[in-house]
């Protein structure tokens, strides 16, 4: 049988299989790129919106939203979900609450607070994993379970008097010009900087990517799918500790209701940050954006003024599917077929 | 509670050149539309320039809607709090931006008072021990254990809490009077009607309902119909708010008692709110003028009531 | 070989399936330093046996020794871990990873603050380059490739690492004769090595050509093991299917000359400079009733491109297309359906099965899709139909109700055609039919084809071995670099002269 | 008897038929049925009539869920239909008449299935991951209905639109009527006609159904505008059951009661396969879980934790099954279908 020589590739695939490579960020760019014309646009139409702590304020305010979103990013890049995330929360300051309202160090209870999230969430992980049940249904379940333990632990409102919590709450880091943002925004990035690093610089990251590329491949490749399926559940209850504890530091108060939800606001951050809810691509720094974007809607609202209650709503939802549709029109192609 | 002084100020443009940003609740019940929409035509009337949001029944929300007022440096800001508790940093941030707060509808637990110029609203507490007190007298001539099944609003919701308390402190005068069931109907109509049914099964001889607002008690009524009893007199009802639907049935004698809670503060808001920009001393606590209703005094008001 | 003591050493390694005896007591031994295929027909328990050693299945009996200790693997993992590499049937990787990270997933390289993304991209390109595939770019998403590409990436991960054993399943069924060879010259100079390697394929010439030493299967049994120099192709064949074979004669016989073309009648389908933008451009085709159109090409050369554009499953936006003497532009594969057109894809998994359902639903899915959802195939039809194709194309097992995704590769492969064989097409498209068939299938769809183009269908064939095509077709199209570049009438076209003009300049 | 242990509705069946033996250890008479008044009087009618709306909801939602998607708009669709038809009556001139009362029906379930098909437009058309495509509408769909109310609870009183709800045909309630009815004819549809198969192979893979000639954008379109139908229907009976349209609280959360009823059924969330039957069954589980917690007098402080607490057993029991079939023989590595496809 003659072997033919090859000739070499011809310049315009390597070209195409490289924007093909690069394609993969589209969606996120998509969304940087969304969310500047519309902090341009607030610009043109409302005076006073152009100002840095405008922008700082979406962090400030956002904080426990930004780190539920980086859990759940790790979730949804596996092709789970998790709904209990806006409970755990609750169920978080409730506990920081409670348990300060009885004196305990504050220290103390950050530790267990952020124990007691990473185990719910890796008692979750293990039951879907090892019962094969649907994600869906066991956080779910995990989500009442946790509002539940909320009214059990107390149906009123606890107010956080501890002191170091109340620092942490009314500390401002200035960053001139009269501008400042929260030590809360600062635990924020550092965790999304930190997510960012796992997801792509370690084994561990990489397996949540292949695990979303196709659970089966990634088992038949050896990697360690049932570990890192149920680690990541672990994770997503750990953040939603920590933007419990930071939640605390926001509201000062433990409050049974607090974060209802929430879940859902994390879950459109994820995805408006161009995350695929099947598994296998998005991004950390796409969620970021997503979590900006549905601040900046909020920021519009309140600047509006004049919306009633009803057509709040509707224009939330109207802001969220031009994202959509937006972020769909750019970043054409991206998706797989 | 009773009457005020706060509410007979000045008529309208008292409140010319004001901008107030106002963040609501949300738009959860048919009371607080009324509520925002009081708000919102006093407003108007006063000629003040209303920065409204609407926080969806989350805190985060309405806090985001402060910082954006303080930020917008409106003149007075106006909120009824989702919660009780949590609100000092950002009203330390308004404070310091040097924007005065008033407290609408909820109270608010911060233990600096100065965070707040005043809270004008209604006391839920009292609300519950008004409802208490008027099943106390009506049952002092009757003999015998008295039945009560109570629909609470939704768990956690500081009006249910409140009105809960106040309620069980007034019977406690009567020993004759024992809430056997309570359940939540989360302040819905079917939340009511479908505990109602549950409850009239459960407990073959209820003789007093508790409603923690009027929907749940026009559901439980329904109940009560399907279940071949008459609602008023088979089995005696009390509701808290007093909105529109309750009162015709208190008027057709299906409510015993209600309890108001007024959602029309528009017009004192907007008094308070003139003279605390202006400077002036305002009263730490303003309570709403309410009062309550037998079904003959229904008949009386039905006809001219707003909402 | 010096060594006596086999590496892998299986012994009556028994496996059931609900209703199947996958695996019946099969022993199966591989040294140091030996090619060693494994043989059997569509469904005979090869994969099975495959994933019995590498623990993806657990065992019912039977004991599994490697390197003289004695090992039941838990997973994959753990088989890795012993050094064994695999690469399964079909291609497992992940398709929204880069070609460098699949081939390096679960041993990236490490140093201070994470993975070595340089060292990465240098590994990754040494055993591209070690597979002559040093012109891909290793950051490209695997999912942009031709499930070729993605089968030579999947090798590539497999011999990336420093293995005893290497198991490959079906590693060759979409390469072309070029990658094959490429393929065995790393497979060679590994064995050199020393490494055990154990190799499936339904090609006898590959079969042949590379391995030393063969195992045989019949219906999850043993038949026996003999080396390959020892066994002629005829007795090898009579073992697998456990009977003589006179179809064999005819599968050297070249039966089929070139149908004249019908230059009066009207062309049942006329691309001219058919195209679309970045995929492929120049397709002239001119196809008559009754005529089988082969296409020629290497790997990537546009071969699927221009079948899915002919389909309606792309769009074209260059050149014009006319079926039946009018103009029509493809939308969909729904209206191309309509036009008579039908369409058996390569990938299977993907463009082909609907995994959960069961062989009857997706054997009449198409006809189905045609009558619309109104007008359910009555179930007594539905079972005839199936009945009739489970005997025609010997599909086994032969249970309507097993759901496809539980079938061996073949068996699956035979299901998907015969989804567009009940359906009568007028055109018949067929990608890699014969991908993954045994050879006793692959002669009677051989056969099939030809009889179909006697009974007036027409067919596009595409298939990775010239031969085939060269046998079948009247007509020979040739692509390179994604543009049609010959068309020619099979009039005594050999070998070579398809290889020069693919070779030879574009112009 | 081991192929009943191994048919995939017994535990669900058996986690049913355990909940309402809980309540008649804690209630005589409760699994009591009486005539009162003409028509059935009882704990298990409240049961039905009350799970009406979470029925008809998750049939809709089970033929989505089977196409591969998600529908969480169905409680803003019910919010809004019913206040479309109460907005009506309260408007007309004859606020009491049939006539009225039909022309309201007609006008909501328009309403569900303009919405429906809004839904599918964004999924199958424009291409919006389902979650997200609905969410749109989940957020908007109760301003929409607050706006057609005016924030108001609307109260009517028209005897024709109080049956669908709360009225009785022959002893038996009418809502529960409905709900077999469209029960049904969901099955007549999708196991008579071709259209179910079609449906679980979209769901299953949509590239290969595409490629194998299935209108799937067709077929995507017209589960949620189903879907759409269901949640008006269900938002009818449940403003008619109080008679008044609460645009803010009607439906709330049924989504979420919806898709579980559908898990708890045995229908996979990653599409394909699916079970009406299973669905009915994890419907009514529901709601008797709710009535469960009424009639053992669970305070509302650890209602949450309870009703937690029996999802997950049931969950439990039903994959424990799935273990000790594991147990006798091997499956592929993954349960999950390999194919996976960006939507
Ligand atoms: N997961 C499974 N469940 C049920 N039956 C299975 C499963 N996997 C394989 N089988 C059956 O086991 C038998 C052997 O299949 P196997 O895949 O090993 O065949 P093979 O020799 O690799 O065939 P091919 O050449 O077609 O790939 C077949 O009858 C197949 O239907
Ligand atoms: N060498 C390559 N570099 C980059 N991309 C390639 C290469 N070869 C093929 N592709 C990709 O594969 C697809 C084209 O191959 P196509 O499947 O049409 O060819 P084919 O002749 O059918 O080859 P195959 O035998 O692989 O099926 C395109 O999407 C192209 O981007
Ligand atoms: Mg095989
Ligand atoms: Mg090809």
């Amino acid at each position: 049988m003659s072997v033919v020589t090859r000739t070499p590739a011809p310049l315009n695939r390597t070209r195409i299989s490289l924007l093909e490579g690069k394609a993969r960020y589209a969606p996120t760019l998509a969304t940087v790129g969304l969310f500047l014309a519309m902090f341009a646009a607030g610009a043109v139409m409302y005076p006073g919106f152009l100002s840095g702590q405008v922008f700082l304020n979406l962090l400030v305010d956002n904080t426990f939203l930004i780190v539920l979103a980086v859990g759940m990013t790790f979730v949804i890049l596996t092709g789970g979900i998790d709904l209990s995330v806006g409970s755990v929360v609750a169920l978080s300051m409730m506990i920081a609450a409670a348990l300060l309202q009885a004196g305990w160090n504050p220290v103390a209870v950050i530790a267990l607070v952020l124990l007691t999230g990473a185990t719910f969430g890796l008692l979750m992980g293990l039951v879907i994993q090892v019962f094969e049940i649907q994600p869906f249904i066991v956080t779910l379940a995990g989500l009442f379970l946790a509002r539940g333990l909320c009214y059990v632990i107390s149906v009123d409102s606890i107010t956080v008097t501890d002191p170091f919590f109340t620092a942490m709450a009314q500390a401002r880091i200035p960053l001139g010009g009269r501008m400042f943002i929260s030590p809360g925004v600062v635990i924020a990035l550092l965790v999304v900087a930190l997510a960012f690093y796992v997801l792509h610089q370690t084994r561990f990251g990489r397996t949540v990517y292949a695990i979303g590329g196709g659970e089966s491949s990634a088992l038949l490749m050896g990697l360690a799918v049932p570990r890192t399926k149920v680690l990541v559940y672990g994770i997503s209850g750990l953040c939603s500790a920590v933007a419990g504890v930071l939640f605390s530091f926001y509201s000062l108060s433990g409050y049974s209701l607090a974060a209802t939800g929430l879940e859902l606001d994390a879950i459109a951050a994820v995805v408006v940050g161009g995350t695929l809810l099947t598994g296998g691509y998005g991004y950390v720094l796409g969620s970021l954006a997503g979590v900006l974007i549905l601040g900046i809607v909020q920021t519009f609202i309140s600047y509006e003024g004049t919306l009633s209650s009803w057509w709040t709503r509707i224009v939330i939802g109207a802001l969220l599917l031009a994202f959509i549709l937006l972020q769909k029109l750019f970043s054409r192609k991206v998706t797989v077929t | 509670g009773g009457g005020t002084d706060a509410g007979t100020g000045a008529g309208g443009g008292s409140g010319d050149g004001i901008t107030m940003g106002f963040a609501q609740v949300g738009a959860e019940s048919g009371w607080r539309s009324a509520n925002t929409k009081s708000v919102q035509d006093a407003a108007e009337k006063a000629g003040v320039d209303l920065k409204f949001s609407d926080a969806q029944q989350k805190q985060e929300n309405q806090i985001k809607a402060l910082r954006s007022y303080i930020q917008q440096q409106v003149d007075v800001i106006a909120f009824s709090p989702v919660v009780e508790s949590g609100w000092d940093t950002v009203l330390k941030e308004a404070k310091d931006a040097g924007i005065p707060v008033i407290l609408t509808d909820r109270a608010v637990d911060s233990s600096d008072t100065s965070l707040y110029k005043t809270f004008l609203g209604s006391d839920f507490v009292e609300e519950g021990k008004k409802a208490g007190d008027w099943l106390v007298e009506d049952s002092a001539s009757t003999d015998g254990p008295i039945n009560i099944v109570e629909l609470q609003g939704t768990t956690g919701a500081a009006p249910a809490i409140d009105r809960k308390e106040g309620f069980e402190a007034a019977i406690a005068a009567d020993p004759d009077l024992a809430i056997v069931e309570s359940q939540t109907g989360d302040f819905t109509r079917s939340g009511g009607k479908q505990v109602m049914e549950a409850f009239l099964k459960n407990t073959p001889d209820i003789d007093v309902v508790y409603a923690h607002n009027d929907d749940m008690g026009l559901g439980a009524i329904e109940a009560i119909e399907a279940a071949g009893k008459v609602p008023g007199k088979d089995i005696k009802i009390i509701t808290v708010d007093a909105v529109k639907d309750g009162m015709t049935a208190l008027a057709d004698g299906k409510i015993n008692y209600i309890v108001e809670c007024n959602p029309l503060l528009g017009e004192q808001l907007m008094d308070l709110a003139a003279k605390v920009v202006a400077g002036e001393e305002v009263p730490e606590r303003v309570v709403t003028e309410e009062s309550a209703f037998t079904p003959e005094q229904a008949k009386e008001v039905l006809a001219s009531r707003e909402y | 070989m010096n060594e006596i003591v086999p590496v892998v050493d299986l012994r009556g390694i028994s496996i059931e399936f609900p209703g199947v005896k996958a695996l019946d007591g099969v022993d199966l031994r591989l040294f140091q330093g030996e090619v060693h295929a494994l043989m059997g027909e569509n469904g005979a328990g090869k994969s099975t046996l495959i994933k019995a050693l590498t623990g993806v299945y657990a065992i019912d009996s039977g004991t599994i020794t490697v390197l003289g200790e004695q090992h039941r693997f838990a997973g994959p993992a753990e088989a890795q871990d012993a050094r064994i590499s695999t690469v399964y049937q079909e291609v497992n990787l992940c398709p929204n990873l880069s070609i460098e990270e699949n081939i390096l997933l679960g041993r990236e390289p490490h140093r201070r603050g994470g993975i070595h993304w340089k060292e990465v991209r240098r590994r990754a390109r040494a055993v591209l380059e070690q597979l002559n595939l040093g012109h891909l770019d290793p950051g490209s998403v695997l999912s942009s490739h031709s499930i070729a590409i993605q089968q030579l990436v999947a090798i590539a991960r497999s011999v990336q690492v420093d293995a005893k054993v290497l198991i490959l399943d079906e590693p060759t069924s979409s390469l072309d004769t070029e990658e094959v060879q490429q393929l065995f010259a790393v497979i060679r100079s590994l064995r050199d090595n020393g490494v055990a390697i154990l190799f499936v394929s339904h090609f006898l010439e590959q079969v042949y050509e590379i391995s030393d030493r063969m195992t045989v299967l019949r219906n999850g049994r043993l038949v026996g093991e003999f080396m390959t120099r020892e066994l002629p192709r005829m007795s090898l064949i009579s073992k697998m299917m456990g009977k003589e074979l006179d179809a064999l004669t005819e599968l050297d016989r070249s039966d089929v000359r070139a149908r004249p073309d019908r230059t009066d009648a009207v062309p049942l389908l006329l691309a001219e400079k058919l195209g679309r933008k970045g995929s492929v451009g120049n397709v002239d085709i001119a196809l008559y009733e009754g005529q089988i159109l082969g296409l020629a090409g290497l790997l990537g050369s546009g071969r699927t491109e221009t079948a899915r554009l002919l389909f309606g499953a792309d769009r074209a936006d260059q050149g014009q297309l006319t079926i039946r003497g009018t103009a029509q532009t493809l939308r969909s594969p729904r209206s191309a359906i309509d036009h008579g057109i039908a369409f058996s894809s390569e990938n299977r998994k993907e463009e082909g099965l609907i995994g959960d359902l069961s062989v009857r639903d997706n054997l009449v899915l198409a006809m189905q899709a045609s009558q619309g959802w109104l007008r359910r195939i009555p179930a007594p039809q539905q079972d005839q139909l199936t009945e009739k194709f489970i005997a025609a194309l010997d599909i086994r097992p032969a249970n309507k109700d097993a759901l496809i995704r539980n079938l061996s590769g073949g068996n699956q492969q035979k299901v998907l055609l015969a989804r567009w064989l009940i359906t009568n097409p007028k055109l018949l498209i067929l990608d890699e039919p014969t991908r993954g068939i045994d050879i006793g299938a692959k002669t009677q769809i051989q056969k099939l084809i030809s009889t179909l183009a006697a009974d007036g269908m027409s067919i596009i064939f595409i298939s990775a071995e010239l031969e085939e095509v060269l046998r079948l077709s009247d007509h020979i199209a040739v692509l390179k670099d994604r543009r049609m570049v010959a068309d020619l009438p099979n009039d005594g076209v050999t070998m070579e002269d398809v290889m020069t003009i693919i070779a030879g300049s574009a112009a | 008897m081991n192929a009943l242990l191994k048919h995939r509705l017994t535990w669900p069946v058996l986690a049913l038929v355990l909940l309402l033996l809980l309540n008649q250890v804690f209630r005589a008479d409760f699994l009591s049925v009486r005539l009162q008044d003409g028509h059935l009087y009882g704990s298990l009618i409240d049961i039905l009539r009350n799970g009406a709306p979470t029925i008809l909801i998750a049939l809709g939602m089970t033929l989505v869920i089977a196409s591969r998607g998600i529908d969480l708009s169905v409680g803003a669709v019910a919010a809004i239909a019913g206040a479309v038809s109460c907005t009506y009556i309260y408007t007309s001139p004859d606020p009491s008449s049939l006539q009225t009362a039909a022309v309201a029906v007609a006008l909501a379930v328009v309403a569900g299935l303009v919405l429906g098909l809004w839904n599918g437009f964004l999924v199958s058309v424009v291409g919006i991951q389902p979650i997200i495509a609905t969410l749109v509408l989940m957020t908007a769909g109760r301003g929409l209905a607050q706006l057609v109310t005016d924030g108001q609870i609307i109260s009517v009183s028209n005897d024709s639109y109080q049956s669908i709800g709360a009225g009785f045909v022959l002893g038996l309630p009418i809502s529960i009527l409905i709900a077999a009815a469209a029960f049904l004819a969901a099955g007549l549809l999708t196991r008579r006609t071709a259209l179910g198969t079609l449906i679980e192979a979209v769901g299953i893979n949509p590239v290969a159904s595409r490629l194998a000639g299935l209108n799937a954008r067709t077929i995507t379109m017209a589960v949620y505008v189903f879907s759409g139908l269901c949640a008006a229907v269900a938002g009818l009976m449940i403003s008619s059951n109080v008679t008044a349209a609460d645009a803010n609280n009607a439906g709330l959360y049924i989504e979420m009661d919806a898709i579980l009823a559908v898990v708890i059924g045995g229908t996979s969330l990653a599409g394909g396969r699916y079970s009406l039957v299973g669905t009915l069954i994890g419907a009514l589980i529901i709601q008797t879980l709710t009535t469960t917690v009424y009639t053992l007098g669970i305070p509302p402080e650890v209602t949450l934790v309870f009703k937690a607490l029996v999802v997950i057993i049931v969950c439990l029991l039903q994959s424990s099954r799935a273990r000790t079939l594991l147990k006798q023989r091997r499956r592929p590595v993954t349960a999950t279908s390999d194919v996976k496809v960006a939507i």
